[in-house]
C-alpha cells in the first residue's frame, strides 16, 4: 500500500485562549509554546480541565485563539486576529467520542474527507485512497456496512481512518482512546502508535492518562493550569520530573517534605525528613536549611525485615498489602505517621512480600531519590 | 302538541283593519289603537302561564345570538323568565332537529324566512298557533303560514362607501361598469342578493350576471365585508349588514333586490310554549321596544319591523336605522320581488343556483 | 401502578377511539345525523356521493395540497433559520428573538387571520402602506391563493421551531466540527452533515406541521372565500354549513373526513418511522458534548434584517394592526389625520367592564387548564407504563394508538367531537358544556404522550432500581423518583397545551354554545360583522391585545415561577442540626444530554436563569 | 460511631435466567451456584456478556430468575416461581453510573431507604442513621448540596452511602468503579474495601476489571458465557488458573502450544514447542503426546544477550520495547514467528531493558510455567 502522508512541523509560539463565562473572559490557555518536528508523536498531558482541548481545537481552527502564533511547514494557520479557517489547514483529527457519521456507510465517512477536499479528486482516486485508509485500519471489509453497525473499537479505527484518508501533514487525537475498554485500549494504542510510524505522520495527542502519554509518544507536554510544565522525552520526564506536579501526575510517587542539612563528599546532599537522615543526590541550588521534597517511586523501594548496614533505612509498619497479579503493593507507616507505597513485581511477588503489620524497615537508595523544591 | 295554548278567555274579536298595501304586505294603520291592547292582555296572560312551565326558563335559540341588551329589555317587562340564548348560523334547522333527536332541551322559539325555515316547515316544528285568536290582525298572514307570526323584513340592499364612491349604481346589472373594478364585495352564503334579479329575469340571466361580476374582477367573496367597506378599500356591500356608525356610509336599495318576511314561532318540541308565545309578540309588536330599536344604536340591524306596523313607527326612526329601513321600505313599494309559500321552492331552487354560480 | 396505567389508557382510548367510531359510523349512515332520525340507515351513500364529486375531490386534493404542503414548507424554513440562528450562531439579541418568535404562538389564529387581514388591505392595510413608501409599484393581494399559503406559515412558525430547537439543541457539535477539520466548507458541512443528520427529526416536525395545517380553518375561512374554497378545512366547514332550505351534510362530511384520515394516518406512519429513526441516531451520542456555535461574521447584518423582517411580519404589525382597530371607533385606513382626530381609547375601558369577556376568560382558562391537566396526567402515567413495559404486540399497539390523536385534524376532531355528544346527549346531557370542551381539548393528549413517552426512556431504570433496593414499593419510586424527574418535561407540555388551548378556535367553533364559549369564540363574534348585534371590531381587537398579554404574562410567568421554585427548594430546606452548609457550587460539567428532552422550554427555562 | 451493618450468608444455587430475544428463549445464566460467607468479599468477574450483571439483578430481585435458589441467611429470597420483591430483600445496591436521584440533595439521597423502609423509623433517628451513612463516607459536610453538584468520585460515595443507609445484609456492587478516573478508581478501591471491612458487611462485587478483583476480594468468581468457571482466593486463581480462559483473563499471559514428550527425574514433563524443549512442571493427568498448552505471565520472562548454562531459553528477536513508567514492557518473537511478551520492573527498568531488534535469549524459568489442556 502506499499511502506517505508525511509530516509537518507544528510550531505553536505563545497561544492565548480565553472564554467569556458570565460576562468575565477567563484565560483558559495562557501562553503555550511548543514545536512538533516532522514525523514525530507529541502528547499533551495533563488533568482534567487544564486546557488540552482548547489548545488541540486551536490548532485545528474550531476555536479562534486570542493570542499567539500557529504555524505548520512556516504556513501560519492562526494569529490572535487572522484564523485560517479548519478545512484549510491540511489536518486530520480524531476525536473522543469517535464522532462518526451515523447517516452513513463505512465507506462514505471515510471517503468525505476526499470529495469535499478543495481540490476535488476524481472519482475512483477518492474510492481508492478511502479503501486505502480504510485497509490501514484494517475496516476494508466492512466497507458497506452502516457505520452504526461498528463495536467502539471499529468506530474508534473508522474515525482514525477518515482522518488520515486526506493524507494530512498533522493529525490531531483528542482522548481517543478513553471511551473504549481496558483491554481494547491496550490493542489500540499500539495499533496507533505503529500506524503513525508507518505513516511518519506528526501527531499532536491529548490525554489525562500518564501511561498512554509515555508508552506512545516521542515528547510529552505536561500541561497545568492553561501552561505547559515540562516538555521531555517519556523517560525524561518520569526520572526527572520538574516539579512535583509533574512528579506526581507522571506515575505514582511517594513525596517527603525535608530540609537540607548539608552535603556529603560526592556532592549529595544530607537531608532531614521526620528525624530520619537521608543521603540523596540534590541540586546544588538548594542550600543548606532549604525546605525539599524528597520523591521516590514505589517501584525503587525495598523492604527488610532486619536493618542490612545500608544508608537511608526508615523504620515503618506494614498497613496495606494488596495482591494486583503482576504487582502486589504495599503501604508501610513511617514513624512521622506518613505511608510509603512500594511495589512488588515478578512471579515471586506474592513470597517476597511484607504481611500486614509486620514492623520493617524501608530502604530509599539514594540514586532511586530526587529532591524537588517543597 | 303544543296548540294546545288557548287565549284566555277565548278567541279575541278582531277590529276592521285600516289597510294600505305596502308591497306585497298590507298594513294596519289602527295596530296599536285597535289591536294591541287585546293583544297585551293576552301577553300577560301568557306570561303567568309561561312563568310556571319548566320553571320560568325560555330557551330561544335564533340564527344570530340575542345580544345581553335584547334580553334585559324583555326581561325589564317579564323580569321572571331567564332567557337562554343561543345563535345558531345557517346551522338553526339542523340544530333543532339534531336536539329533537337526541332528546335535549329544545329552543322554545323557532324563526327564519319561509327558505331558511323550509326544513322546519316541511318536518312539522312549527307548533300550530292561531296567532289571529290572539289577536294578530289576519291581513299579517298573506305571506307565510297562520302559524308563522310575521315579525319583520329584510332584504338585499347596497352600502356603500360615499367617500370611495359617490352613488352607487340602481341596479345589478349596473355593478359591471368598470369604474367599480375591485369595488363590490358579497359574503359567500349571501348568495340571496341575486336571487331577486333570478326570479324577475330568469335562472340564466341571474347566472350570468354573476358571472360576469366575477370575471370582470368587479365582484369579491369577503368573509368580511365590513372592514373593507368601511375603510374604503372594498366600497360597495351587497347585503351587508349595517351595524357600522362610519358616517361615510350610506345605504340604497336596488332594482329587483329580494324583499324576505321573517317570522317566528312556537316549536311543536317546546317546553315553554306560552314564552315562545310571548317572546315572539313581544319582539315583533311591542312598541316601547320597536320604538326602542329605531332609534338606539345599539339595537340596530338589517332587519326593519314588520312594515304592517302603522307608518308613526317608521317615521320615528333614527340615525342608521333609518336609512336602512327606508331603503327597505322602498324597495318593497317599488315593487321588491317578495317570496311567498307558493314560490319558496322556486326561491330555494334559484338561490342555491345563485349559490352555485358564485361560490362553485 | 399497573392499575394506573390501564385507568390512563382507557381514558385515552375513550377520548380518542369513541369520535372517530362516531365519525365513520356517520359517514356510512344516512345524510344527516347517524342515529335518531328516520332516515338514517346504514349505506355507502355518502362515499358514493363523494366518488360523484371526484372532481371536486382531486380539486380539493390538489388545492389542499398546494396550500398546507405551501406553508408547511415555508414555516419549517423559517423556523429552521430562526432556531438555527437563536441556538447554533452567535447572533446578538438571540434571547430576545427567540421570546418574539412566540408571541404570534399565543394569539389566537382567529384574531390573528384577522390582524393580517386587517395588515394587509390593500388600501388601508399598514404593511401595504408602508410598501406603498418604497419605490416600485408594490401591493400585496391579499386574497391570493400565494398570500394566504404565505400567512398560513407565518401564522405556524412557532410550533415547527419550539419543536427544532431542542434537536439543534442536542446534536453533537462534533459531528460537524469532524466534517470542518476532513476539510468541508460551512455550506458544505450542513448540506452533507448537519442536514441529513437531523432529517429524519426535521421530517417528524414536517408531518406534524403538516397535519396541524391540514387541521385550520382560520385562515382559509378569512383569506380563502374564493382562492382557497377548495382547501379541505374550509370545505369541510362549508359542507356542513347548510345550504338555502336544506340540513348540513353531516354524513358526506364525515365521509371526506375519513377519506383525509386515511391521508394523515400515512403521513402519521412516516413521522412514526422517522422519530424512531431519530432516537436511533440520537442514542449514539457519546459524551463530550458540546453545542458549537457559528460565527456570523459579515453575516451578521443580512441575518438581523431578516429576522427584523420576520418580527415585523409576524409580531410588529399584526399586534400594531390590532391596536389601531382597538383605538379607531370603526375600521378606517391609518393615517395622521386619523391619529390626531379620531382615535379613542375606550374600548379597553370597556372590554374591561364587559363582564362577558371576564367569565369567557375564565371558561377559558379553566378549559384549557383542565383539558391540559387531563391530557398530562393520563399520558404520563401510561407513556411511563409503555415506555417500561416489555415490548410486545400489544403494548406496540398501545403506543401506536396513543400517538395517533397528532394525526387528527382540528376540524376532524371538532367534528367528530360534536356528532359524539350529540350522540352521547340522551344519556350523557354533555353537548354545549364546558366538560364537553375540556373532553374535547384533550384530544390533543397524544403530543404530551410523545413528550412523556421520550422523557421516560430518558430517565435511566437505574433511578428506579435504586429506589426499589432501598426498600420502595414501585408507587412510591414512581411517586419520589420518577415523578418529579418527569416533571419538567411534563409542565414544558403542560405549558405548550395551555397555551394551544387558550387559542384553540376550531374546537369550540364545532362545539360551545354562549354560556361555554371561551374567549377566542367570543373574540371572533366580536370582530365578524356575521354576529350582528355583538359585533364590536373595536373592543374585540382590544380583546385579543388583552388576552395576548395575559396569556404571555400567564406562561412566562408560571415557568418563571416553577424555575424560582426548584432552585429555591434545594435552598429552602431546613438545614441539619450539627451540620454547616457548604457553599454550592454548580456541577463542573453539564448536566449529561439526559435531559435534553425537555423540549424549547427547557432551554428557555435555562434563559431564565441565566437572565436572574 | 456505631454502624454495625452485620452481614448475611448468600447461597446462589443453580440459578437459570432466559431473556426473550426475537421470540426465542436465551439462557444467559446457566446454572450458577456460589455461596459467600458474612462479611466476606466476593467478586463476579469476567468479559462483557457474559452474565454478571444478570446475576447480580437476580440476586437484587430486579430480574425474576427462571430456575434455581436464592437465600439470605436462609432466607429464601427466590425460587424459580417465586420471588419475593427487591424492596423486601433487605439488601443495598450500587449501581454503575451512580445512578443518584438529580432532583434531591445529598441528604435526601441518603435519607431516602430510610424513609421508605417498611418500618418506617422516627424522623429523627432516619436523619441521624443518614448522617452516619454520609459520615462514613465523608460526605457529611456536602449534605446540603444538590446531589449534582458532586464530582464523579463523591457521586459514587454517595451511592455508597445511600446503599448502606439502612443496614443491609448485603451489599451489590455493579463495576462501581468503572466510570472514574484512573488515579480515583484507586483511591475508591481502598476505601470501599476497608469501609467493607470495618462495617463487616457482606458484599457481592461484579467487575471486569481483573485487578480490582484480584485487589479486594477475599474470594473471585470467574464467569464465562453464563457459568462459573472458577471460584477461588485471588491468589490462586493468578497462579493457578484452572484452564486457558481464566489464566487469560486474569492477568496478562503468554501461551505456546506444545506437545508433552515425556517426563524427568523430578516429575516434570518434557514438552516440545516448535521444535525447542521446555522443562516444565506438568499435571499428571495429561501423558506423553498429549496436546497441551503452556502458560506463563510477563513478569516471569527474562531474557539474556547470551545463553546461560539453564533449561528453558528460546532464542528470540525483540520487536517492541514500550516505556510504561514504572514497568518497560517488551515483546520478542520466537523462532516459530509467535511473540512473547515480558515485562521489566523497578527503577533499573529502563537500563535492564533489550533493545528493539536485538537478537537474546528467552528464559522461561520452569517454575513459572503451568501446563493446561490446548
Ligand atoms: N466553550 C467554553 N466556554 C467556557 N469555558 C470553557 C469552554 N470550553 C472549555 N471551557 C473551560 O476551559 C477549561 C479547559 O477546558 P478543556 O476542555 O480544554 O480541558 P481539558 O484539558 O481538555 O480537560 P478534559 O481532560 O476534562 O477534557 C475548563 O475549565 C473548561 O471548563
Ligand atoms: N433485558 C435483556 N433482554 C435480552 N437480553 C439481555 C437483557 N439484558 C441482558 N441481556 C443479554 O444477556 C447477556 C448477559 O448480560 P449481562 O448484562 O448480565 O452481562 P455482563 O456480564 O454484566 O456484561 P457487562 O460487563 O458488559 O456489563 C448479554 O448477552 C446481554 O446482551
Ligand atoms: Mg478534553
Ligand atoms: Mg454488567
Amino acid at each position: 500500500m502506499t499511502h506517505e502522508s508525511g509530516g509537518g512541523r507544528l510550531v505553536v509560539d505563545g497561544l492565548e485562549k480565553h472564554y467569556e463565562l458570565d460576562g468575565a473572559e477567563v484565560p483558559v490557555v495562557k501562553g503555550v509554546t511548543f514545536t512538533i518536528e516532522p514525523g514525530t508523536f507529541t502528547s499533551l498531558l495533563g488533568p482534567s480541565g487544564c486546557g488540552k482541548t482548547t489548545t488541540l481545537r486551536c490548532v485545528a481552527g474550531l476555536e479562534n485563539s486570542n493570542g499567539g502564533e500557529i504555524s505548520l511547514d512556516g504556513n501560519v494557520l492562526s494569529t490572535g486576529t487572522r484564523h485560517v479557517s479548519p478545512d484549510k489547514r491540511d489536518i486530520g483529527m480524531v476525536f473522543q467520542n469517535y464522532a462518526i457519521w451515523p447517516h452513513m456507510t463505512v465507506f462514505a465517512n471515510a471517503v468525505f474527507p476526499l470529495q469535499v477536499a478543495a481540490g476535488k479528486l476524481p472519482k475512483k482516486e477518492a474510492r481508492k485512497r478511502a479503501m486505502e485508509a480504510l485497509e490501514l485500519v484494517q475496516l476494508d471489509a466492512y466497507a458497506h456496512r452502516p457505520a452504526t453497525a461498528l463495536s467502539g473499537g471499529q468506530q474508534q479505527r473508522l474515525a482514525l481512518a477518515r482522518a488520515l484518508a486526506h493524507r494530512p501533514k498533522l493529525l490531531l487525537l483528542d482522548e481517543p482512546l478513553s471511551n473504549l475498554d481496558a483491554k481494547l485500549r491496550d490493542t489500540m494504542r499500539n495499533e496507533l502508535r505503529s500506524l503513525q510510524q508507518r505513516l511518519g505522520i506528526t501527531a499532536l495527542y491529548v490525554t489525562h492518562d500518564q501511561s498512554e502519554a509515555l508508552s506512545m509518544s516521542d515528547r510529552v507536554a505536561v500541561m497545568n493550569q492553561g501552561r505547559i510544565v515540562q516538555e521531555a522525552a517519556p523517560r525524561d520526564l518520569y526520572y526527572q520530573p520538574a516539579d512535583r506536579f509533574v512528579a506526581d501526575f507522571v506515575g505514582r510517587v511517594n513525596m517527603i517534605p525535608a530540609i537540607v542539612r548539608g552535603r556529603d563528599g560526592d556532592g549529595d546532599a544530607l537531608v532531614e525528613a521526620f528525624g530520619a537522615r537521608l543521603v540523596t543526590p540534590c541540586p546544588d541550588s538548594f542550600g543548606t536549611g532549604a525546605d525539599v521534597t524528597v520523591t521516590f517511586r514505589p517501584e525503587s523501594v525495598r523492604w527488610h525485615e532486619a536493618a542490612p548496614d545500608r544508608p537511608n533505612l526508615l523504620p515503618a509498619r506494614v498497613v496495606r498489602v494488596e495482591f494486583l497479579g503482576e504487582i502486589v503493593e504495599y503501604e508501610a507507616e513511617i514513624l512521622s505517621g506518613q505511608t510509603v507505597v512500594g511495589t512488588i513485581v515478578g512471579r515471586g511477588a506474592p513470597l517476597n512480600s511484607p504481611s500486614l503489620h509486620d514492623p520493617v524497615f524501608i530502604e530509599l537508595a539514594p540514586q532511586a531519590c530526587r529532591v524537588l523544591a517543597a | 302538541a303544543s296548540g294546545a295554548i288557548e287565549p284566555s278567555g277565548g278567541p279575541v274579536e278582531l277590529a276592521a283593519c285600516d289597510a294600505v298595501e305596502v308591497g306585497a304586505v298590507t298594513r294596519c294603520e289602527n295596530f296599536y289603537d285597535d289591536y294591541w291592547p287585546a293583544i297585551s292582555e293576552q301577553m300577560d296572560a301568557l306570561y303567568e302561564t309561561a312563568k310556571q312551565a319548566d320553571g320560568g326558563r325560555l330557551v330561544i335559540w335564533d340564527w344570530y345570538e340575542l345580544s345581553p341588551d335584547v334580553i334585559a329589555e324583555f326581561n325589564e317587562v317579564y323580569p321572571d323568565l331567564k332567557i337562554e340564548t343561543r345563535g345558531l348560523t345557517y346551522n338553526l334547522s339542523s340544530a333543532i332537529i339534531s336536539a329533537k333527536a337526541t332528546g335535549s332541551r329544545n329552543t322554545d322559539v323557532i324563526s327564519g324566512s319561509l327558505v331558511s325555515a323550509a326544513t322546519m316547515t316541511d318536518e312539522g316544528y312549527w307548533a300550530d298557533v292561531d296567532w289571529t285568536a290572539f289577536g294578530v290582525p289576519k291581513e299579517f298572514f298573506t305571506i307565510g303560514a297562520p302559524e308563522m307570526l310575521p315579525d319583520s323584513v329584510n332584504g338585499s340592499l347596497m352600502q356603500v362607501n360615499t367617500d370611495k364612491v359617490a352613488e352607487a349604481p340602481a341596479t345589478l346589472d349596473g355593478l359591471l361598469d368598470p369604474q367599480y373594478e375591485g369595488k363590490v364585495s358579497v359574503a359567500s352564503y349571501n348568495a340571496n342578493v341575486f336571487a331577486g334579479y333570478g326570479m324577475d329575469k330568469g335562472e340564466e340571466a341571474m347566472t350570468g350576471l354573476i358571472g360576469d361580476l366575477k370575471s370582470s374582477g368587479n365582484l369579491q367573496v369577503l368573509e368580511d365585508q365590513d372592514s373593507p367597506l368601511s375603510s374604503g378599500d372594498v366600497p360597495i356591500a351587497l347585503g351587508q349588514t349595517l351595524f357600522n356608525p362610519n358616517p361615510s356610509l350610506s345605504v340604497s336599495p336596488y332594482e329587483d333586490a329580494g324583499v324576505f318576511a321573517q317570522f317566528s314561532g312556537v316549536n311543536v318540541d317546546a317546553k315553554n310554549p306560552a314564552g315562545g308565545m310571548l317572546w315572539s309578540l313581544w319582539n315583533a309588536y311591542n312598541p316601547d321596544w320597536l320604538e326602542l330599536r329605531m332609534t338606539d344604536e345599539r339595537f340596530s340591524t338589517t332587519q326593519v319591523p314588520f312594515p304592517g306596523l302603522p307608518t308613526s313607527l317608521f317615521d320615528s326612526a333614527t340615525g342608521l336605522m333609518q336609512t336602512n329601513s327606508s331603503a327597505l321600505l322602498t324597495g318593497l313599494a317599488g315593487g321588491a320581488i317578495t317570496e311567498t309559500v307558493d314560490t319558496r321552492d322556486d326561491w330555494i331552487a334559484m338561490i342555491n343556483a345563485a349559490d352555485a354560480a358564485l361560490n362553485g | 401502578m399497573k392499575i394506573a396505567t390501564i385507568i390512563a389508557g382507557a381514558v385515552i382510548f375513550l377520548l380518542l377511539a369513541i369520535p372517530l367510531a362516531v365519525q365513520v359510523i356517520t359517514a356510512f349512515r344516512g345524510p344527516f345525523l347517524p342515529f335518531g332520525v328516520s332516515t338514517a340507515k346504514w349505506s355507502v351513500e355518502n362515499f358514493v356521493t363523494l366518488w360523484s364529486l371526484r372532481d371536486d375531490f382531486w380539486a380539493v386534493l390538489g388545492s389542499t395540497a398546494a396550500f398546507v404542503g405551501g406553508s408547511t414548507v415555508l414555516s419549517l424554513l423559517m423556523a429552521f433559520g430562526l432556531a438555527w440562528v437563536t441556538v447554533r450562531t452567535d447572533a446578538p439579541l438571540r434571547r430576545v428573538i427567540s421570546v418574539l418568535v412566540v408571541v404570534p404562538f399565543i394569539i389566537p389564529p382567529i384574531v390573528k387571520a384577522q390582524a393580517y387581514l386587517l395588515m394587509l388591505s390593500p388600501e388601508s392595510g399598514v404593511l401595504n402602506q408602508l410598501l406603498r413608501l418604497l419605490p416600485g409599484d408594490l401591493v400585496i393581494d391579499p386574497y391570493s391563493f400565494v398570500t394566504m399559503t404565505f400567512i398560513q406559515a407565518l401564522t405556524n412558525v412557532t410550533f415547527p421551531y419550539l419543536m427544532i430547537v431542542p434537536i439543534l439543541t442536542s446534536m453533537d457539535g462534533s459531528l460537524e466540527e469532524s466534517a470542518r477539520v476532513s476539510g468541508a466548507s460551512w455550506a458544505k458541512t450542513l448540506r452533507r452533515v448537519t442536514l441529513p443528520m437531523l432529517w429524519p427529526g426535521l421530517l417528524g416536525v414536517a408531518v406534524l406541521t403538516f397535519i396541524l395545517g391540514l387541521g385550520s380553518l382560520e385562515v382559509p375561512l378569512l383569506f380563502g372565500q374564493e382562492s382557497g374554497k377548495s382547501i379541505f378545512a374550509l370545505k369541510l366547514w362549508n359542507l356542513i354549513s347548510a345550504g338555502a332550505g336544506e340540513l348540513p351534510q353531516y354524513g358526506l362530511a364525515a365521509a371526506w373526513g375519513c377519506v383525509f384520515l386515511v391521508i394523515t394516518t400515512i403521513a402519521f406512519v412516516i413521522y412514526l418511522r422517522a422519530t424512531r429513526n431519530a432516537e436511533r441516531r440520537a442514542s449514539i451520542s457519546g459524551k463530550g458534548f458540546r453545542p458549537t456555535v457559528m460565527k456570523l461574521g459579515a453575516w451578521k447584518i443580512p441575518v438581523m434584517l431578516a429576522i427584523a423582517v420576520f418580527v415585523m411580519l409576524t409580531a410588529v404589525l399584526p399586534l400594531f394592526a390590532l391596536f389601531w382597530s382597538a383605538i379607531t371607533p370603526y375600521p378606517i385606513a391609518f393615517s395622521f389625520e386619523a391619529l390626531v382626530t379620531q382615535t379613542q381609547f375606550g374600548s379597553f375601558g370597556a372590554v374591561l367592564a364587559d363582564p362577558e369577556f371576564w367569565a369567557s376568560l375564565g371558561r377559558t382558562l379553566v378549559i384549557a387548564g383542565g383539558s391540559a391537566t387531563i391530557a398530562c396526567v393520563a399520558a404520563t402515567v401510561l407513556a411511563y407504563g409503555i415506555a417500561r413495559a416489555r415490548r410486545t404486540g400489544w403494548t406496540k399497539a398501545v403506543d401506536l394508538f396513543a400517538s395517533s390523536s397528532v394525526a387528527i385534524p382540528a376540524v376532524i376532531a371538532g367534528f367528530a367531537m360534536f356528532l359524539t355528544f350529540m350522540v352521547i346527549n340522551p344519556v350523557i346531557p354533555l353537548a354545549g358544556t364546558i366538560v364537553a370542551l375540556i373532553i374535547a381539548y384533550s384530544y390533543r393528549v397524544s403530543i404530551a404522550y410523545r413528550a412523556g413517552y421520550s422523557a421516560t426512556l430518558q430517565i435511566r431504570m437505574e433511578l428506579e432500581e435504586a429506589a426499589l433496593v432501598s426498600g420502595a414499593s414501585p408507587l412510591e419510586g414512581f411517586r419520589r423518583i420518577v415523578a418529579p424527574l418527569l416533571m419538567p418535561t411534563v409542565f414544558a407540555v403542560w405549558i405548550q397545551m395551555f397555551v394551544l388551548g387558550t387559542n384553540e378556535f376550531t374546537l369550540p367553533a364545532f362545539l360551545a354554545t354562549p354560556e361555554s364559549r371561551p374567549l377566542s369564540v367570543y373574540m371572533y363574534a366580536m370582530i365578524s360583522p356575521r354576529s350582528a348585534q355583538l359585533y364590536q371590531p373595536d373592543q374585540g381587537a382590544a380583546m385579543a391585545l388583552i388576552f395576548t398579554l395575559l396569556v404571555f404574562a400567564i406562561g412566562y410567568g408560571l415557568q418563571w415561577g416553577v424555575s424560582l421554585f426548584a432552585i429555591g427548594r434545594a435552598k429552602r430546606r431546613n438545614p441539619i442540626p450539627g451540620v454547616g452548609t457548604a457553599e454550592v457550587v454548580p456541577p463542573a460539567d453539564p448536566v449529561a444530554p439526559d435531559t435534553r428532552a425537555v423540549a424549547a422550554q427547557d432551554l428557555e427555562e435555562r434563559r431564565q436563569l441565566a437572565r436572574r
